[in-house]
């Protein structure tokens, strides 16, 4: 069998594929039972200042292309996540913490906050695409804003930061450089698309009680792609390729695009919480076939 | 014509999205207790739920409590903004349904069957009791509630061929006093599985003592759900992080027991913790 | 059965559907076949100051939730065109035509040498996302652009124009507004999004010469559908929904959401070339289960 | 449990997308002209067409020329740039392939059959002639060629039970003249059905021969192709606006007749209109 482990940020991947933020991942006990099915690193769900019910429901649906989400960073704050994630001992892979916040200054906060959890990586979205407030809502996916959020919580720790961009920019590379200036040790390429709207024509109305949500699945998985191909071309910094990654096939698509990992989470709904384990084996299987030893032969092949 | 191996999964043909149904039938059960009935056009099974879409109010998990062709019901006690809503409805109006989901009950765990519900866990129960009884088990019914008002169901037990317990806190109807006491009886007869759907702490106490009898024993959890799917994770619990909604609603002894959270706390849809 | 015509832009249609541009369309037969096939009206393929031949193949793939396409603007020219669409009187539904160009000049030129040919009504994608020097890879979906644009061709012609938008801006109303400004007659929302890149992983390359193209079909509903919502608050000139719209409950997504008619590419690729039948008799068919007696009274019908 | 109706539609299993083959044999056919044999996970019929990819050049519309198993084949003229370059693919290179495409050949239009090519049309014709005799159909093959040297699978035609008749312009080899001369002889044989693909100035002159002799016939008719999923337009006809890769490649008589632009002009890639 092929040699499917990577290093990342001086994390050590079993395989490449990562849980991705906010499917599950508000307690330890969820991202360990990712853990438990094959996820060769896991990200929590993002957390902010203060604690958030986020939208009322509905907030998660599908289409059949893929999945339309509006939580709205429901979570317990930073100082709850702070108890929830004090001791990761007993989980097997890397933990990545994610933290958002309105203003700069909360994401410093946030990450102050987090300073004791033995989190792996940072990473932070700036890339929302509605929740008022945060992401590109809020305009925090240009270069300038990208740039300043970076630079403030790169100073604030001495974890790898990872910052995570919407792909909804069709200038994605120059975000993807602000970025890096800014001390970013890596791009997850990306957030959900749209925001996009689903209306329930015998209610007539909007399903999401967000009334828009961010798209994820299949339908994003192509976007997604020629963003990573794009920002390849542009930094030097790593790239975990998320966004509608279903299968070995799709996860290969993006590290020939250029990413080094792939990040996964609608996926878990096509394809059960193991999707971590079967998407692992298939990229073995077609490394096998194909005669590549190592992921690292595969990163960035398209653009040869 | 793939050299390349495609991977190809079987994508679920179901959009997970509220279909407008409307509402049939209103029945009312109890004090603040209603059943819905509405059209389905899926097959449902004891311990499995749907969401419950009110546009602009919210969309909530609800229990299956029956389904007889097409027409299935919900059972909803009026507690907060969502119920008290969908109270006001009224038979040819509209709502939004999703589902069902959850892994259901197993039917075939045996010949004989206690079941215990209290509070609106008595609407699993019932359709529960319905199902086994569709199969020839024998179905001994534990029902609980604070007083005779509270009781669920007392017109569908007496039709079904099964023996029903009612217990009361106040002794209003059946016997006064918690259902625990009844099921204590009924396990001298030995049955081959205890199913139980309620508040917490009952199920808690129902799973200690079939542990302690050594009877096999079935448990429909309920958590913080927003999704239904398994994506959100608001109803993950401590310490597998298993989904309620999607490796439960049914747990059996054994894996109920090592839920650590189970009759101590749960989450709100924040994921802050509340004691029970 | 429901009455199902509707009127835009004084056109008389018999039902809402309408042919896409750039889906079949190069000529008058192509355009014709469609009417032939239900559509309510029909658009031709855009056509560009001087001939050009687009992109090398492969230029239109499918991906498991919709479409990519990089065909850019392969079409024989403005004096080939007004030759091809100079007498359509055999055609039995209105024909759009539809122009674009690189330049506000290029836009004008068009359409003098457009003057003579019958047309209901001018179209103009602002909007193409993988063609450089057209739509957005050349700025044109910016408010401002749109506005000049829009300007110099409305003073050009006595028909209706119709202003395709790009549906990647989130802020999708001010560009609305600005067309309606300016003088657009209607909004079309929209154009494909994106673009997107599919890579294939034996090869190592991306499929599409173009390498990357715009996605329509399923994937772009969801996206379609919100950006019609939005544009529905903020300009009172009517909207053509377009975007993956496959079926008749599709439609009347598109309808509640604020659109008047809805224009269908892809769905040609789903459910063949009679979709346009297909689509208006699920309309119909709703209609009648749910007791509406005109297309208007579903209009924005999810905004109440 | 939709009240609505839900219009489903049964979406394409397959994703027209190229996969990458691996070239296992090529065979030189004749002057500037080679079949490229690949394994192919789907059943071709005569009168389908293949997309052939090759990265950084282009894609262009094949016809199969033969299928056995999961082995496939294309035939090509070196005429261009795509093609030359595909000449310089060697056994164990890869390409892309897509499809098949196409309404093929009705094997069902009788019991014996007479079939026209000309040129790489010739490898329509030979599919269809393994295709029609694997139904035990009777048939004639007419080829015609410039020279001797331009005459296609002159040794897969002898392994084949059918009668073959070769026509060159310079009568290097068979008869001297066109093909329709042989087809004039043949049709005294009152056939049940002509086929052909080719020239379209051969082919009109088949249509034309069979409209007189009241004998059915099928033409498999090419156009500029972009897409092959009857999406782009580049392939539509006058002046029904049929596309080709659709409706087509194969048309009877009577649809072809209907064909105002057949025989006289066709359009390229950007739309603009070429005479024959
Ligand atoms: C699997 C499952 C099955 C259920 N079946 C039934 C049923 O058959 N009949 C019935 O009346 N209720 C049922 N519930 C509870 C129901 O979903 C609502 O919680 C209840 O209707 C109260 O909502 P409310 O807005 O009226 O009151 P609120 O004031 O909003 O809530 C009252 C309490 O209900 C709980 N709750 C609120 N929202 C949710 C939610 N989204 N998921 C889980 N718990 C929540 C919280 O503990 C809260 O404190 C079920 C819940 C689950 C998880
Ligand atoms: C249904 C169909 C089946 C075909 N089968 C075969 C076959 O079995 N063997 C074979 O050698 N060729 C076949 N062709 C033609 C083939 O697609 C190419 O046209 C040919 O290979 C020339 O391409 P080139 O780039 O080498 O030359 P070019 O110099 O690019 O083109 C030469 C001529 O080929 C025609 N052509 C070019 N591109 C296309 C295109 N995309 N679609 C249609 N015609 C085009 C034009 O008339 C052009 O003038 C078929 C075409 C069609 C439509
Ligand atoms: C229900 C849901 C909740 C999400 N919450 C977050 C979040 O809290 N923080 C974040 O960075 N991304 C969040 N995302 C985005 C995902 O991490 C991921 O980037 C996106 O879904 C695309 O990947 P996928 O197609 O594999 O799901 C969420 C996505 C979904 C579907
Ligand atoms: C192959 C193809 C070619 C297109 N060409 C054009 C074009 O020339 N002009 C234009 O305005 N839109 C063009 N479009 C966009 C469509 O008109 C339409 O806006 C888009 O495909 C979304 O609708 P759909 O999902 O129904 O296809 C093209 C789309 C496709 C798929
Ligand atoms: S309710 Fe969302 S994961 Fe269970
Ligand atoms: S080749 Fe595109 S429609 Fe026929």
């Amino acid at each position: 069998m092929a040699d499917i482990r990577i290093e990342l940020l001086g994390m050590k991947l079993r395989n490449p594929t990562i849980l991705a933020s906010g499917i599950v991942g508000s307690t330890k006990a969820s991202v360990a039972f990712a853990a438990a099915n094959g996820a060769g690193a896991v990200t929590i769900k993002s957390v902010t200042r203060d604690r958030r019910d986020g939208f009322a429901n509905p907030t998660i649906i599908t289409f059949e292309a893929g999945m339309l989400n509006a939580v709205g960073y429901s979570n317990p704050g930073a100082k709850q996540a702070a108890m929830e994630f004090a001791d990761l001992s007993d989980i097997p892979v890397p933990v990545i913490g994610s933290l958002t916040g309105t203003k700069t200054e909360d994401f410093v906060y946030v990450m102050q906050q987090l300073k004791g959890c033995p989190f792996a990586a940072i990473e932070m979205p700036l890339s929302c695409p509605h929740t008022p407030g945060f992401g590109t809502m809020a305009g925090q996916h240009s270069p300038e804003a990208t740039k300043e959020i970076t630079k403030a919580v790169v100073k604030e720790t001495k974890l790898p930061v990872i910052v995570k961009l919407s792909p909804v920019i069709q200038e994605i590379a120059d975000v993807a450089k602000a970025a890096e200036k800014a001390g970013a040790a890596a791009i997850n390429m990306g957030n959900t698309a749209g925001p996009g709207m689903i209306i329930n024509t015998g209610l007539k109305k909007p399903v999401l009680s967000g009334t828009a949500g961010g798209i994820s699945g299949p339908a994003l998985r192509p976007l997604a792609v020629r963003c990573v191909y794009d920002i390849y071309k542009a930094v030097k910094i790593p790239i975990i390729g998320t966004g509608g990654v279903m299968t070995g096939n799709d996860a290969i698509e993006m590290l020939m695009a250029g990413a080094q990992a792939v990040g996964i989470g609608t996926a878990i709904h096509y394809r059960g919480i193991d999707v971590f384990n079967k998407v692992s084996k298939e990229i073995a299987q077609f490394m096998d076939q194909e005669g590549y030893r190592s992921i690292k032969e595969m990163v960035g092949a398209a653009h040869a | 014509m793939h050299d390349i191996p495609s991977f190809s999964f079987s994508r679920p043909a179901r959009l997970e999205q509220p279909q407008a149904v409307r509402i049939e039938q209103i029945v009312d059960e109890a004090k603040n207790i209603k059943s819905f009935y509405f059209s389905l056009d899926a097959d449902c099974k004891a311990g499995q739920f749907l969401m419950v879409w009110l546009p602009g109010v919210g969309m909530k998990p609800m229990a299956v409590s029956s389904q007889s062709g097409k027409l299935a019901s919900i059972t909803t006690a009026a507690v907060g903004s969502f119920s008290k809503r969908l109270f006001e409805l009224k038979v040819g109006d509209r709502m939004g349904v999703q589902g069902p989901y959850g892994k259901p009950f197993d039917l075939d765990a045996g010949k004989s069957f206690v079941l215990v519900g209290g509070g609106y866990g008595t609407a699993t129960m019932v359709f529960l009791a319905d199902q086994l009884l569709a199969k020839n088990k024998k179905v001994t019914m534990i029902c609980g509630a604070r007083s005779k008002e509270y009781l669920l169901y007392t017109d569908r037990f007496k039709a079904m061929k099964m023996e029903t317990l009612y217990c009361t806190d106040d002794g209003s109807f059946g016997r006064k006093g918690f259902v625990t006491q009844a099921l204590k009886e009924a396990l001298k007869e030995k049955p081959d599985c205890i199913c139980t759907c309620g508040p917490e702490p009952m199920m808690k106490a129902v799973l200690g003592m079939a542990q302690e009898a050594k009877i096999r024993c079935q448990l429909s959890i309920e958590r913080y759900m927003k999704c239904g799917i398994g994506i959100c994770g608001s109803c993950c619990i401590d310490p597998t992080g298993e989904r309620i909604c999607t490796e439960g609603t049914v747990f059996d002894a054994k894996r109920a027991a090592a839920l650590t959270e189970f009759g101590r706390y749960h989450r709100d849809g924040s994921a802050t913790r509340h004691d029970f």
